[in-house]
């Protein structure tokens, strides 16, 4: 039963890993592509957290699982936003 | 008593962070430094001689575990003559600096430079010494590029590519030792080491990167320009010690730690690149314009002649003729050290004072500084190799060495070698005993000039006619 | 499974011969220092690939060490490189 | 996880290792080229962690790829600034020209006898069988060393000395980068998005590095991974725009760039002076040693790794004469609440931190 969870979580971790990447590699410009990166990696390592959380024994380590999402989630916030402005700044004065 | 070994790396070392923590006072500590570090130098000469090879196992750990510190007859005089050089040299960088901002950058990474040469040379431990090699690379970089003009810098930077090239060459092959051997102690390698593809491989990167650092012909282009362009008290240890430092390595690998491994073929490579050496540095010190660019290419030729010593010690049997043939060796090193050192700083003195170094117009500086000139004189007795110098007698055994092992190709290129540089050499006296309207003195700068004289002087007489002991200290070998 | 430090390793044979070949081609100061790190990280490489056991026994924590050393001399390397590299701009901005 | 499944990752670590590496030396473009080495670096430490060594997976991903990366990454940007035509990429060929082809192929095939030369012997070598290494002996002693990570007992107990003239050639060449210039011109105020990250992140990573300076006695860690993660906050702080990131000036400050050497110098020193080899420290004594030299070299590594990414002499702020700082900022409370939980050495540079911040309300 939780091993059917996990398995299911996982993969769809991977799923969305993967929309991410095509979505990099296919999107026409900068801000799709973004938009493609951060939403599919963030939701996809959740997912793979998630599912990897309910084969562990130890809280301790799901808890270090949780703070690593966390640390992605905001860092890739950040980066994001960084390089979107960036752009925009670009695009201000052509 | 083996606990020189380890002084003679901290102290030095404790030296550059005194040095470093109380700038106003960097100079008088370097050169306290200085003093302590070259009677520790002396004491681990006369402790060799009278007790054979020392070791030292920091930490206590034995077996392979940790890393030892061996000092031998070959590493004893290197690191005698290291101090020497750099006393001097210190002496003389403590009046060619004349702002206090430079000398606080200058004594905390000269001491560091020391610090590394003399790890270099009393290390027994394969990893180690890329430590120390880097250690050198980055300190002598630091260093050349103090100047701050941009060809120094310039120059610099390419030394210091070269360098890293060349340590991560010799990383591969320390790599390849410990995958088969599992160990990094010189001294347990030199019993187990067996000829054989992995070695083979091995030595020939570890000599690859050793030879880059060295600066043999033709990897010596990255050498003129920084040995040209740093400050002169730089150029002096650059050209005397630290691509002796790499030499030494190579030596010591090649005859101590892989003798069997070693190929008569692999020999006479090294000893047809020396030949080139010899032939193409001196020619381009012959057209040299400056006085330091002439001193450097000086360098380049001089070391090919220690590099025409491999395929003489490989071909002779190992016996009195074999040992001669190395104190020969060893007695051209060290005279070469002492003599470009002092012609380097003798150089500085007179571009510090007529404010340039270009040979054309050197005439008159017999007559200003009549010391600084007699210092390149002496220092162009001891490249030729004109007797008394220790030259002469380095040449000699090469040449007896070249007789006995019927090779003489050797001896052409040396006496070709010899001629061109008396003619480098005769060319810079020319131009300095021309006449100038300037009054006639002696010593004029007594802490700029002695330094230059001593060294010189040292090369061209001391060491040529006190040569024996060098052989008898040769005979304590790891 | 002792297979894994021949992979590893002759990788990171690969990577040197890689670095060494951009390292004595390329002509831009920046892409040289890149260049002398990778073939610096094949010859990690390979050391680290000495020192694994496969995944039962521990591994060699000797060539470990030296890797960290390595990794620590090697980046004070490039930022020596750098600062050169920064003072030659400098000057030739100033010209 | 079953052979075939761990086969399929290394193929696919070691493919995207090589052709990352390709990449990053193939590329025309220098920023596109630090980025995918930066990249590479990633991958290797993934290596690196799957070779079990956690230990150097930790420096590379921090020094390796992070700090390196930092620094080429900024040094191209910098040569991106409108410099003349024979600027940064004139430094080795005066012009930009292809290579001959002849010497092209020369080279090739010189580099591909070379590796090929390491991979021919490294095979004879692999072939001799497993080699027991220093993992036995070390394995011996490891009660003796002080510590029980096996690394951190090479590191700083049988192979220390290697350690130490490693934090010398670190201050060596911090020392050169000193004596080249001041400091690059700092970063533009970022917004407050990446501010607010800062805020959050720099805590963490001085909280990371205390952690992972005490872990190191017994666990993946230790000083470099420490010092080099107390850097990235100092690296962090400053792309943020910040002109304080916490250093000290002039005395001070060689102080603690030559703390790593020093204290090295003077346990050994002491050592011997109490008729013990150098750096051979009494196994009762070890752990305490090694953490208290561990300590002095993190800060020394942090220090020299930030001025490394300085890239000259740090100029002093000109905000002392306004007298005492107003009320504590918000920013700073988050280092203030971690202080407790952290090992000695770190709560020097919190504060430290912490009167930056108070300065930076000021500027």
């Amino acid at each position: 039963m939780i091993d059917g969870l996990s398995f299911l979580l996982i993969g769809a971790g991977g799923f969305f890993y993967l929309a991410g990447s095509i979505g990099l590699l296919r999107l026409p410009d900068l801000y799709s592509r973004l938009h493609a990166l951060t939403k599919a990696d963030n939701l996809g390592l959740g997912l793979l957290v998630t599912g990897s959380a309910l084969q562990l024994p130890e809280p301790l380590i799901v808890f270090k699982l949780l703070l690593i999402w966390l640390a992605v989630l905001a860092a890739s916030a950040a980066s994001a936003h960084l390089i979107a402005r960036h752009a925009r700044r670009q695009e201000a004065r052509p | 008593m083996s606990e020189l070994l380890i002084w003679l790396v901290a102290l030095p070392l404790a030296g550059a962070l005194a040095a470093l923590l109380l700038p106003r006072r960097a100079t008088a500590t370097a050169i306290a430094t200085g003093v302590a570090t070259t009677l520790a130098a002396a004491a681990l000469l006369h402790g060799v001689a009278t007790q054979g090879v020392m070791h030292y196992a920091i930490g206590g750990w034995t077996g392979g575990l940790g890393i030892a510190l061996r000092a031998d007859g070959l590493s004893a005089l290197l690191v005698l003559m290291n101090a020497l050089v750099v006393l001097a040299a210190s002496v003389y960088a403590s009046a060619y600096f004349r702002k206090p901002s430079q000398r606080a950058r200058f004594w905390p990474l000269w001491l560091l430079l020391w610090t590394s040469l003399n790890a270099l040379l009393l290390s027994g431990d394969l990893f180690n010494l890329y430590v120390t090699l880097e250690l050198v690379g980055l300190s002598a970089v630091a260093l050349a590029s103090l100047g701050g003009q941009t060809a120094a810098v310039q120059a610099a930077l390419r030394y210091l590519l070269v360098g890293l090239l060349g340590s991560m060459l010799f990383l591969a092959g320390v790599s390849l030792i410990y995958a088969a051997y599992a160990t990094l102690d010189l001294a347990t390698l030199a019993r187990v080491a067996e000829a054989g593809p992995i070695l083979w491989s091995a030595l020939a990167l570890m000599s690859a990167g050793l030879l880059l650092k060295t600066a043999l012909f033709p990897l010596h282009f990255w050498l003129p320009p920084a040995h040209a362009s740093a400050p002169a008290p730089v150029s002096a240890v650059l050209s005397a010690l630290v691509v002796k430092a790499a030499f030494y390595l190579v030596l010591r690998l090649w005859l101590d730690v892989f003798p069997d491994v070693v190929t008569a073929q692999a020999a006479a490579v090294l000893g047809v690149l020396g030949a080139g050496a010899i032939l193409w540095g001196s020619w381009r010190a012959l057209h040299a314009e400056r006085l330091k660019v002439l001193a450097a290419y000086s360098t380049v030729a001089q070391l090919g002649y220690l590099f025409l010593f491999f395929p003489l010690l490989q071909a002779l049997p190992s016996d009195a003729s074999r040992d001669l043939a190395l104190g020969g060796l060893v007695i051209l090193a060290l005279t070469h050290g002492l003599a470009k050192a002092g012609l380097f700083l003798a150089i500085g003195v007179v571009q510090q004072r007529s404010g340039h170094d270009t040979i054309r117009d050197l005439d008159g500086t017999a007559q200003r500084l009549p010391a600084t000139t007699f210092a390149i004189a002496l220092a162009g007795v001891a490249l030729i190799g004109l007797p008394p110098s220790g030259a002469f007698l380095g040449k000699w055994q090469l040449l007896a060495g070249s007789f006995a092992a019927g090779q003489w190709l050797w001896i052409l290129v040396t006496i070709i070698g010899s001629l061109l540089a008396a003619a480098y050499i005769f060319r810079v006296l020319g131009h300095a005993f021309g006449h100038g309207p300037y009054p006639n003195v002696a010593v004029t700068l007594a802490r700029e000039e002695w330094p230059a004289l001593l060294l010189t002087l040292t090369a061209a007489v001391v060491l040529g006619l006190a040569a024996a002991p060098v052989w008898s200290v040769l005979e304590t070998r790891l | 499974m002792l297979t894994a430090h021949w992979l590893y390793g002759l990788t990171g044979c690969l990577i040197v011969a890689l670095g060494l070949r951009a390292a004595l081609l390329q002509t831009s100061l920046l892409r040289r220092v890149v260049a002398v790190n990778v073939m610096g990280t094949g010859v990690f490489l390979v050391l680290i690939a000495v020192a694994y056991r496969g995944p039962e026994m521990p591994p060699d924590p000797v060539p470990h060490a030296l890797v960290l050393t390595g990794i620590v001399v090697a980046v004070s390397a490039t930022a020596l490189a750098l600062a050169l590299a920064r003072r030659l701009n400098a000057e030739h901005a100033d010209e | 996880m079953s052979a075939t499944s761990l086969l399929v990752f290394d193929g696919l670590l070691l493919v995207s290792m090589v052709s990352l590496a390709w990449a990053a030396l193939a590329s025309t473009d220098e920023r596109r080229s630090v980025i995918l080495f930066m990249a590479f670096g990633l991958v290797v430490a993934l290596a690196w962690a799957r070779l079990l060594a956690p230990d150097v997976a930790l420096a590379e991903a921090a020094i390796g790829a992070g700090l390196a990366g930092a620094l080429l990454l900024t040094a191209g940007r910098e040569q991106r600034q409108p410099t003349p035509v024979h600027g940064a990429a004139g430094v080795h060929k005066r012009h930009d020209a292809p290579l001959g082809s002849a010497l092209r192929w020369a080279v090739t095939s010189m580099s591909a006898a070379l590796g090929g030369t390491l991979a021919w012997a490294l095979a004879h070598a692999f072939s001799r069988g497993p080699q027991d290494g220093l993992a036995q002996a070390v394995s011996a002693n490891l009660p003796d060393s002080g510590v029980s990570n096996p690394v951190t007992a090479v590191l700083l107990n049988f192979r220390a000395y290697d350690t130490l003239l490693e934090l010398a050639v670190l201050l060596a060449a911090v020392l050169g980068i000193l004596a080249l210039g001041r400091e690059r011109p700092g970063y533009a105020a970022s917004g407050p998005v990446f501010d607010g990250l800062v805020r959050w992140l720099v805590p963490v990573l001085i909280l990371t590095a205390g952690y992972l300076l005490w872990v190191g006695a017994h666990a993946p860690g230790g000083a470099f991974q420490a010092g080099a993660t107390l850097a990235a906050a100092g690296v962090v702080l400053r792309l943020a725009g910040r002109r304080c990131i916490g250093l000290p000036q002039g005395t001070t400050l060689r102080i603690l760039m030559s703390a790593g050497v020093g204290m090295f110098l003077l346990i050994g020193l002491a050592l011997l002076g109490f008729g013990r080899p150098f750096l051979g420290y009494p196994a009762a004594w070890a752990g305490v040693l090694i953490l208290v030299i561990e300590s002095a070299a993190m800060v020394a590594i942090a220090v020299t790794l930030v001025l490394a990414f300085l890239g000259g002499r740090p100029q002093p702020i000109r905000v002392d004469a306004l007298g005492r700082a107003p009320a504590l900022p918000p920013v700073a409370a988050p280092s203030g609440r971690t202080r407790e939980a952290m090992p000695r050495a770190e709560s020097a540079t919190a504060e430290a931190l912490e009167r930056c911040n108070e300065e930076k309300v000021r500027c």
